[in-house]
């Protein structure tokens, strides 16, 4: 029964993500002059040079870290969508620090970052309070709280932190210190890949080797028999959104310390809204975010491959991925065959239950 | 909105549908120079124009388009437009990219690109850039293959004030209450925008000394429906002229000048001209734009660049006399203006030309001595 | 301070409440119909976005403002149909199907404003129309009240009669009946003898119908023109005002209404060059605050 | 039986198979045949597929296989409505009624007469009173469902039936929450019924009422249609060794209790409910170290809230509970549990267990802090694999391995996993809730033998059930609950009839203060 589940949830994603490829080439087909330019775009661009294939890499280490936010968050069915703020938050004291309490060596990175992580988890820490003290919906708050974190960003950008001699709005320059090197020449990969690994590699064994992942799990499936069960649900609520906070928080961080000078968003990356695409492909397991990340971010180059080459703009590709959210979500999409497979098997093998 | 990636580089504000106004007037600033056709057989540099944002931003970019259609048309060069978006991470990837090909000229724009062509420029030293508002800085490294554009906008936007203030002050003119009160609806709080501002203050100030100027910020580029918004609680409080600092969304604050009758001041284009089909009764309300002419700019450039006098390794600021920026004067202009207000414009524009008047450039302010200024005129 | 009391006094600021709180409005009652048939719609954002468009896109082409605000209506209808059919035939989770559509909705429409115009952010490219303001004959000769009830957007006062009108489908007709019982036990609906499919079907239907009057309203009333992510958090805000609402029509037009305040607040704060990004961020902060005092008043009653 | 000429079949489900998504083969080539007028019963252990069965019959579930003849023509039932339009009623179980919706809006929901466009309320009500008369309800009409009591709501959903015309009409259980005299009005209302030419199929597992109403038993077994007998030629001892399909007793081997110290104790404690009422009020008892107390009641007389107050699961708004005299006002219901706290909530779905995770998991949700089950820090696989499956095998739970998602349990089993999980924590004190509501012979035998061994090594057991023959079997002393407060005390069971105790719940007798306080046992042992 359970290796029929995993084995008809993988077919629903491969289903799921061939037809919204189908709809995509359809759509092209549609809309363009030079389709065979733009489908070998989207498909083949990024593999043109090794820098674009390293830009898939350095477009995927963002969103491994909220997609695993988003995932933690989930698995205790939190629909906390702070990932998105926390991230930018993230970055943005990550940016702070860096920039007003310069360190030396390893300290230089690991103090902006935690600062981020302080960040992120603080702004998550908002819904988890309103959720577990006063059963506010998380989901509610949290969407407030993005635009929230935005505009206190902002502000704090704009009065403190700002870089006067610098024409756009942006924060001063990185101390070198600060910087994450890049890690192979001819590409923008950086250092931070390993922490995205590293923190895949925590937050499986925190959900699946710990005490505190089982309860998260567990109250995510069923909060009453949680609270019957004697765990303290509200430590439970708390920490699976204030980890997740932290983690996009990191992201935020690593982010800006890899792929940037200065800090200078002046509106939300989208990055929390990725981790949500992200956990869902990858069904909120940890162990498969990497995987999903590169397909993610592998479209994502292509598309603008394609957008910059021919006259497909590359916002297709957002269309493309709510479809495969939606059909990889749609549990009913197999359901059909299943049925009739386990009912063929059933009146098979006889009495059972 | 969910997914906006990162933010629109700062557009000098934006006018309306543009292509055609742009084109005309480009064919007025050309006028002079097609009797000098290129000359044939002298080989033409091929020139790629990255545009960190996306066209159809009705100013800044789409500017840059126009101007590379010119360079196209006119000067024969093979050009080529690359869209790159907003999402900064791609930019530098690109500009590699785009810097490894055949081009002998590549062409960015924006403080935002400058960084990453501080970068890049340094490994192709045989390559040849342009960079458009924004300068790269020339005194820490050998920036000897990259020429510099800035802008005066605060020049342009200096006359824009001292108009707005004498309308303002005027209260025999159908849409003004006489209480000397005028405003701006800038995008965002950085320099590129502050300039305008500081000049329009300043103008304002200086003409009609004592007007007040309500300044709103809408946070960001697009969101038209804020800028209305706040253009709207600006004319409640009284302001009788607004000054379109913003890009797409200012459109936003030219629909709350017609509907609450109040007159607007456009930007980057023509954008009373612009707007003159598809929305005559708020094109009558537009006094005037301060132009800002990428499109001729970059044309210029390429012309000396082909004439080889184009200054590479050094920034040039241009301003009214390179007709780099200006106000624009049509027939709503005179319309409305009455004689000694365009007179007095008139006699302004001869002294900063002439450099007796020296506008101040958000550029050179500080941080403070900026919001002192916007706080000594608040309402 | 003073200035800024003078200024909430005034008609025009009242006046501007109205407008400003009208799309926040339909929102809400798009949120309320579907959150009664215990459905949450988060898609409204991206339908409304959507709808937003295709009511410029339709007046455009066809020139004629009514059949702008009818495409934007039916575009609002089709998006949330389109929910409907993932999550009450392919059984996908309400939640992420609504956050999907907002993506896609963000998207979407500038892939088609980019095909039909070649622009990404703004629609100034199409001539499209606007929905024309009334004056209202007897109140609009009321002193101050003229001056702050009169002169709407059509579509506004539409709104508020659409408060009237839930209100009452709610309480006396069948599908509404049916669409609160669904809300509260949908297992005994279904052994009654109803379709609880279908009766959440037309709730959805019936918030996407309003969420399209809500688009219409921000690109043809509002402002008049479409430009990309135009409707700026307002679909979630409804949310929270449909939740402190309660669920009544009545209680989640005056949440809105709190909502337009704090929106009308914030544009006249600037003025008094208060920093632009504190008060863009007080509407939203208001809504944490008021949901969290709403919150914790519920619980104290559930408690007692 | 008189009617014995007319036998034509109403209804036949021929050969009919349902597998369910999760694998389990509920229906197996069930065939039923009932005649038209008569009172079907349908008995059979958890899980035999008795409601499944019936869900088909009523068109909330598809078979798979098989098809059902309905006067002789074959039907298909694509959802309820078609079997409503058929002429066929279910009363579920669990009632399915909209709370806030009045009895009136409940009855004709999906019916409703309508008037412009507008639910005509006064025809609706004109035509609701007319069947309600028969039930003694005319009055109830306009009150919302929420506020009535279960034997009320019961009729409601046969009134609901009824008004969709009903000509077959399906109970399931109905009687597991009556008390024995709603449930004798039960009976005189389905006779009444069925003198009308009504065809009543019920089921239930209390085979003494099957015996009293039914004319025909139809018996299944592991989703088989065993036997259907006439009742008249069977009895009781028979019924229940084909059910189980193994002949056995189910008298217990139980020894009398010897009481020590007292580990539990209630002093006046009070809930207020919605609306300010008092849903326990004042209550005081103590429960001693190897002796099980049953807490007799019709459901909804505060049981529930009483339960909640002393596991931590509701605050206390008035009074104290002591476990092992300690105040647990201020304690988690963690810390409560390692007092020595255990408990079996009534609701296993919801309370009692995750059922979409793993037995294994479930298992383990309460032993967290069990050292044994980590391996350097973190939980190892293995270690829980070995201890569920030692859990799996001492309670005979079915499944296929320990990795089975709960889900796919059935209601017995279920419960066996929470018992599993209840009855190894050490506790001193274990509570439970309706431990085999819905349970079959079987696994209900086994659970209370666990019951009395735990009581016999020094628990103490404080047992609330709405089934009396368990509570005869099991308790040691007996309380009764009714509407909020205990309406008696009987330190022995055997001093009260069954008809008697049914009195005390229905609060037609109340003892006095005295009596009753005999419950807390200060005389014998004060708390420690
Ligand atoms: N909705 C469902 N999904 C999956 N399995 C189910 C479902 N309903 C019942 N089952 C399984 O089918 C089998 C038969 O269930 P059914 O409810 O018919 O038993 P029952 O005879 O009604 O038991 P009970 O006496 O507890 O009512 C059980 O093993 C149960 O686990
Ligand atoms: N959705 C489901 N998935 C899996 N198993 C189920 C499901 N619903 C019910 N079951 C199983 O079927 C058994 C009987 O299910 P049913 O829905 O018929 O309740 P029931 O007949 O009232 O049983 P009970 O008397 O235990 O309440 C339940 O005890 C449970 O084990
Ligand atoms: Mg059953
Ligand atoms: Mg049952």
């Amino acid at each position: 029964m359970k290796k029929k589940n995993l084995l008809f949830s993988s077919a629903t994603t491969v289903l799921a993500i061939t037809i919204s490829l189908v709809i995509a080439l359809v759509i092209i087909l549609c809309v363009s002059e030079q389709p065979g330019q733009a489908v070998t775009a989207l498909l083949l661009g990024p593999l043109r040079s090794t820098r674009l294939i390293g830009s898939i890499f350095t477009t995927a280490i963002p969103i491994c870290f909220t997609g695993l936010a988003v995932c933690l968050m989930f698995q205790a069915s939190m629909f906390n969508m702070c990932a998105e703020g926390s991230f930018f938050l993230g970055a943005l004291a990550a940016a702070a620090f860096a920039t007003k309490v310069p360190l030396p060596g390893i300290l230089g990175l690991a103090g902006p970052m935690l600062v981020g992580a302080a960040a992120g988890a603080l702004l998550c820490l908002v819904p988890a309070w309103l959720k577990a003290k006063l059963n506010a919906s998380e989901m509610v708050a949290s969407l407030m709280l993005n635009y929230i974190a935005l505009y206190l960003g902002l502000y704090v950008l704009n009065t403190y932190l700002r870089d006067q001699s610098f024409g756009a709005l942006a924060s001063e320059k990185l101390p070198d210190s600060s910087k994450l090197d890049k890690i192979i020449p001819g590409t923008s990969i950086h250092s931070g890949i390993f922490l995205a690994i590293f923190f895949i590699v925590l937050c499986f064994l925190l959900l699946y080797k710990t005490s505190l992942g089982h309860k998260i799990r567990t109250y995510g499936q069923n909060p009453r028999f949680t609270k019957y069960a004697g765990i303290k649900v509200g430590s439970v609520i708390i920490l699976s959104q204030v980890l997740g906070g932290a983690i996009a928080g990191i992201g935020g961080s690593v982010e800006v310390m890899g792929m940037y000078e200065r800090f200078q968003w002046t509106s939300l990356p989208g990055y929390g809204w990725d981790g949500v695409i992200l956990a869902i492909l990858a069904r909120n397991k940890p162990q498969y975010v990497p995987l999903a990340a590169i397909f993610l971010s592998y479209l994502r180059v292509g598309a603008s491959t394609m957008a910059s080459n021919t006259d497909v703009p590359k916002e297709l590709i957002t269309v493309i991925q709510a479809i495969m959210i939606m059909l990889i979500t749609a549990t009913a999409l197999l359901k059909g065959m299943k049925q009739k497979m386990v009912i063929k098997e059933a009146l098979s093998s006889g009495t059972d239950s | 909105g969910c997914q906006s990636k990162s933010e629109p580089a700062p557009q000098e504000t934006n006018g309306a549908a543009a292509d055609d106004t742009k084109k005309e007037d480009a064919g007025e600033a050309a006028k002079p120079e097609e009797s000098k056709a290129p000359e044939e057989g002298k080989d033409l540099p091929k020139i790629a124009c990255l545009l960190n944002g996306n066209l159809g931003d009705k100013s800044f970019f789409d500017s840059a388009n126009a101007g590379m259609k010119l360079i196209k048309d006119e000067l024969g060069c093979e050009t080529n437009v690359i869209e790159m978006g907003f999402d900064n991470t791609v930019w530098e990837t690109t500009l590699y990219e785009v810097s490894d090909q055949d081009y002998d000229i590549i062409i960015v724009g924006t403080y935002q690109m400058q960084e990453v062509l501080e970068k890049v420029a340094l490994e192709y030293p045989d390559k040849k850039y342009i960079i458009f508002d924004s300068a790269v800085s020339y005194d820490k490294e050998d920036y000897s293959n990259v020429y510099s554009i800035s802008f005066k906008q605060n020049e342009a936007s200096y006359l824009a004030g001292a108009l707005a203030a004498m309308i303002a002050a005027d209260d025999s003119l159908p849409l003004s209450n006489g209480e000397k009160m005028i405003s701006v609806v800038a995008a965002m709080d950085i320099p590129v925008l502050n300039d305008f501002i500081v000049g329009y203050i300043q103008g304002a100030e200086d003409t009609v000394p004592g007007t007040k100027v309500a300044v709103s910020y809408i946070g960001d580029f697009n969101d038209t429906a804020k800028a209305k918004d706040l253009a709207k609680a600006q004319f409640n409080l009284g302001s009788s002229v607004a000054f379109n600092v913003a890009a797409q969304a200012g459109l936003g604050m030219i629909e709350a000048a017609a509907q609450n009758e109040r007159y607007a001041i456009g930007v980057d284009a023509d954008q009373a001209m612009a707007l003159k089909e598809t929305q005559p009764d708020q094109s009558k309300v537009i006094v005037t734009s301060v132009l800002k002419n990428i499109d001729q700019v970059l044309l210029l450039s390429v012309k000396r660049h082909i004439e080889g006098t184009l200054p590479y390794g050094k920034e040039e600021a241009l301003g009214m006399e390179e007709n780099a920026v200006g106000l624009a004067v049509n027939e709503v202009y005179d319309g409305i203006a009455t004689a000694d207000m365009k007179s007095k414009v008139e006699e302004l524009q001869g002294k900063i030309q002439a450099g007796e008047i020296k506008v101040p450039s958000a550029f050179e302010m500080s941080e403070d001595e900026i919001s002192q200024m916007k706080s000594s005129v608040a309402p | 301070m003073g200035q800024i009391l003078e200024i909430i006094f005034t008609a025009d600021f009242l006046h501007s409440i109205i407008r400003l709180s009208t799309p926040i409005l339909f929102a809400t009652m798009a949120a309320l119909i579907s959150e009664r048939a215990g459905v949450i719609n988060i898609g409204i954002e991206g339908t409304m976005l959507f709808a937003s468009l295709m009511g410029v896109v339709g007046s455009a082409f066809t020139g004629n403002v009514w059949l702008g605000v009818l495409c934007a209506v039916v575009s609002g209808i089709a998006f949330s149909g389109l929910l409907s059919f993932f999550h009450l035939k392919l059984e996908t989770d309400i939640v992420l199907t609504g956050i999907a559509l907002n993506l896609m909705s963000s998207g979407l429409t500038i892939f088609i404003l980019y095909i039909l115009t070649g622009d990404k952010g703004v629609s100034t490219q199409l001539a499209s129309k606007a929905v024309p303001n009334i004056n209202i004959p007897l109140i609009q000769d009321i002193p101050v009240l003229g001056s702050i009830l009169s002169g709407h957007s059509v579509l506004t006062y539409l709104a508020f009669f659409l408060v009237i009108a839930l209100a009452i489908f709610l309480k006396k007709t069948k599908l509404g009946t049916y669409i609160r019982a669904v809300g509260e036990n949908s297992d005994s609906v279904e052994t009654a003898g109803i379709s609880v499919n279908m009766v959440r079907l037309k709730a959805l239907l019936i918030s996407g119908a309003i969420s399209g009057l809500g688009g219409a309203f921000m690109s043809m009333a509002y402002v008049n023109m479409f430009t990309k992510d135009m409707v700026a958090g307002r679909g979630f805000i409804a949310l929270a005002a449909e939740a402190m609402g309660r669920g009544v029509p009545g209680l989640s037009m005056l949440s809105a209404l709190f909502f337009g305040m704090a929106d009308a607040l914030s544009n006249n704060l600037q003025l008094f060059n208060m920093p632009s990004e504190l008060t863009r961020l007080m509407p939203y902060a208001f809504t944490i605050v008021a949901l969290g005092i709403y919150a914790a008043r519920e619980q104290r009653k559930s408690k007692a | 039986m008189t009617d014995h000429e007319q036998v034509t079949p109403i209804l036949e489900m021929r050969q009919i198979s349902k597998v369910y998504g999760n694998g389990v083969y509920a229906n197996q080539q069930v065939s039923l045949s009932v005649n038209r007028g008569e009172i079907h019963a349908l008995v059979g252990e958890n899980g035999a597929g008795k409601s499944t069965l019936m869900k088909i019959l009523f068109g909330m579930e598809k078979p798979d296989q098989g098809e059902i003849v309905l006067e002789g023509k074959t039907v298909t039932f694509r959802s309820p409505q078609d079997a409503i339009a058929r002429g066929i009623g279910m009363v579920h179980q669990h009632f399915k009624l909209v709370d806030s919706l009045s009895v009136t809006e409940n009855v004709t929901m999906g019916y409703e007469p309508v008037k412009r466009g507008f639910i005509d309320r006064k025809t609706a009500k004109e035509k609701v009173s007319k069947i309600a008369e028969l039930f003694e309800l005319q009055d109830e009409l306009d009150t919302a469902t929420g506020k009535l009591p279960v034997g009320i709501k019961q009729k409601v959903e046969i009134i609901k039936a009824l008004y969709r015309g009903a000509q077959i009409l399906i109970l399931d259980e109905p009687t597991a929450v009556l008390t024995p005299q709603e449930t004798e009005e039960l009976f005189d209302q389905l006779m009444k019924l069925k003198s009308r030419g009504y065809t009543v199929i019920f089921i239930s597992h209390k085979l003494r009422e099957v015996k009293q109403i039914s004319n025909r038993i139809s018996i299944m077994r592991q989703g088989k249609m065993i036997d259907t007998v006439d009742t008249d030629g069977i009895t009781e001892q028979e019924i229940s060794s084909r059910m189980v399909g193994t002949n056995y007793s189910k008298n217990l081997a139980k020894k009398a209790a010897e009481p020590k110290e007292v580990l539990l104790q209630v002093k006046n404690l009070t809930a207020v409910g919605m609306n300010k009422k008092e849903v326990v009020n004042n209550v005081s008892f103590s429960v001693r170290a190897g002796e099980i107390t049953g807490i007799a009641g019709v459901e909804g007389n505060g049981q529930n809230e009483l339960i909640q107050m002393i596991t931590g699961l509701r605050k206390i708004d008035r009074g104290s509970v002591c476990i092992m005299g300690r105040d647990t006002g201020k304690l988690s219901i963690q810390e409560l549990r390692e007092l020595g706290m255990s408990y079996i909530p009534s609701d296993r779905m919801e309370d009692g267990l995750a059922v979409s995770m793993s037995i294994g998991e479930n298992l383990i949700s309460t032993k967290l802090k069990d050292r044994r089950l980590y391996r350097h820090h973190l939980l190892s696989k293995k270690k829980i694999r070995d201890m569920a499956n030692q859990l799996v095998r001492d309670y005979r739970i079915k499944c296929d391995s320990q990795e089975t998602p709960v889900s796919m349990l059935s209601g017995g089993n279920m419960q066996k996993v929470v018992v599993a999980r209840e009855f190894t924590q050490q506790a001193r004190l274990i509570i439970a809730e309706q431990p085999t509501r819905g349970i079959d012979v079987g696994a209900a035998k086994f659970i209370h033998e666990e019951l009395i061994r735990l009581r016999d090594e020094n628990c103490a057991v404080l047992l609330v059930t709405a089934d009396l023959e368990e509570l005869y079997q099991l308790s040691d002393n007996i309380l009764v609950m009714y509407d909020g407060r205990f309406s008696a005390y009987f330190p022995n069971p055997d001093q009260v009839s069954e008809t008697e105790l049914g009195n005390y719940m229905l609060g037609v007798k109340i003892q006095s203060e005295t009596e009753i306080g005999r419950g807390c046992h200060e005389e014998e042992k004060p708390a420690i």
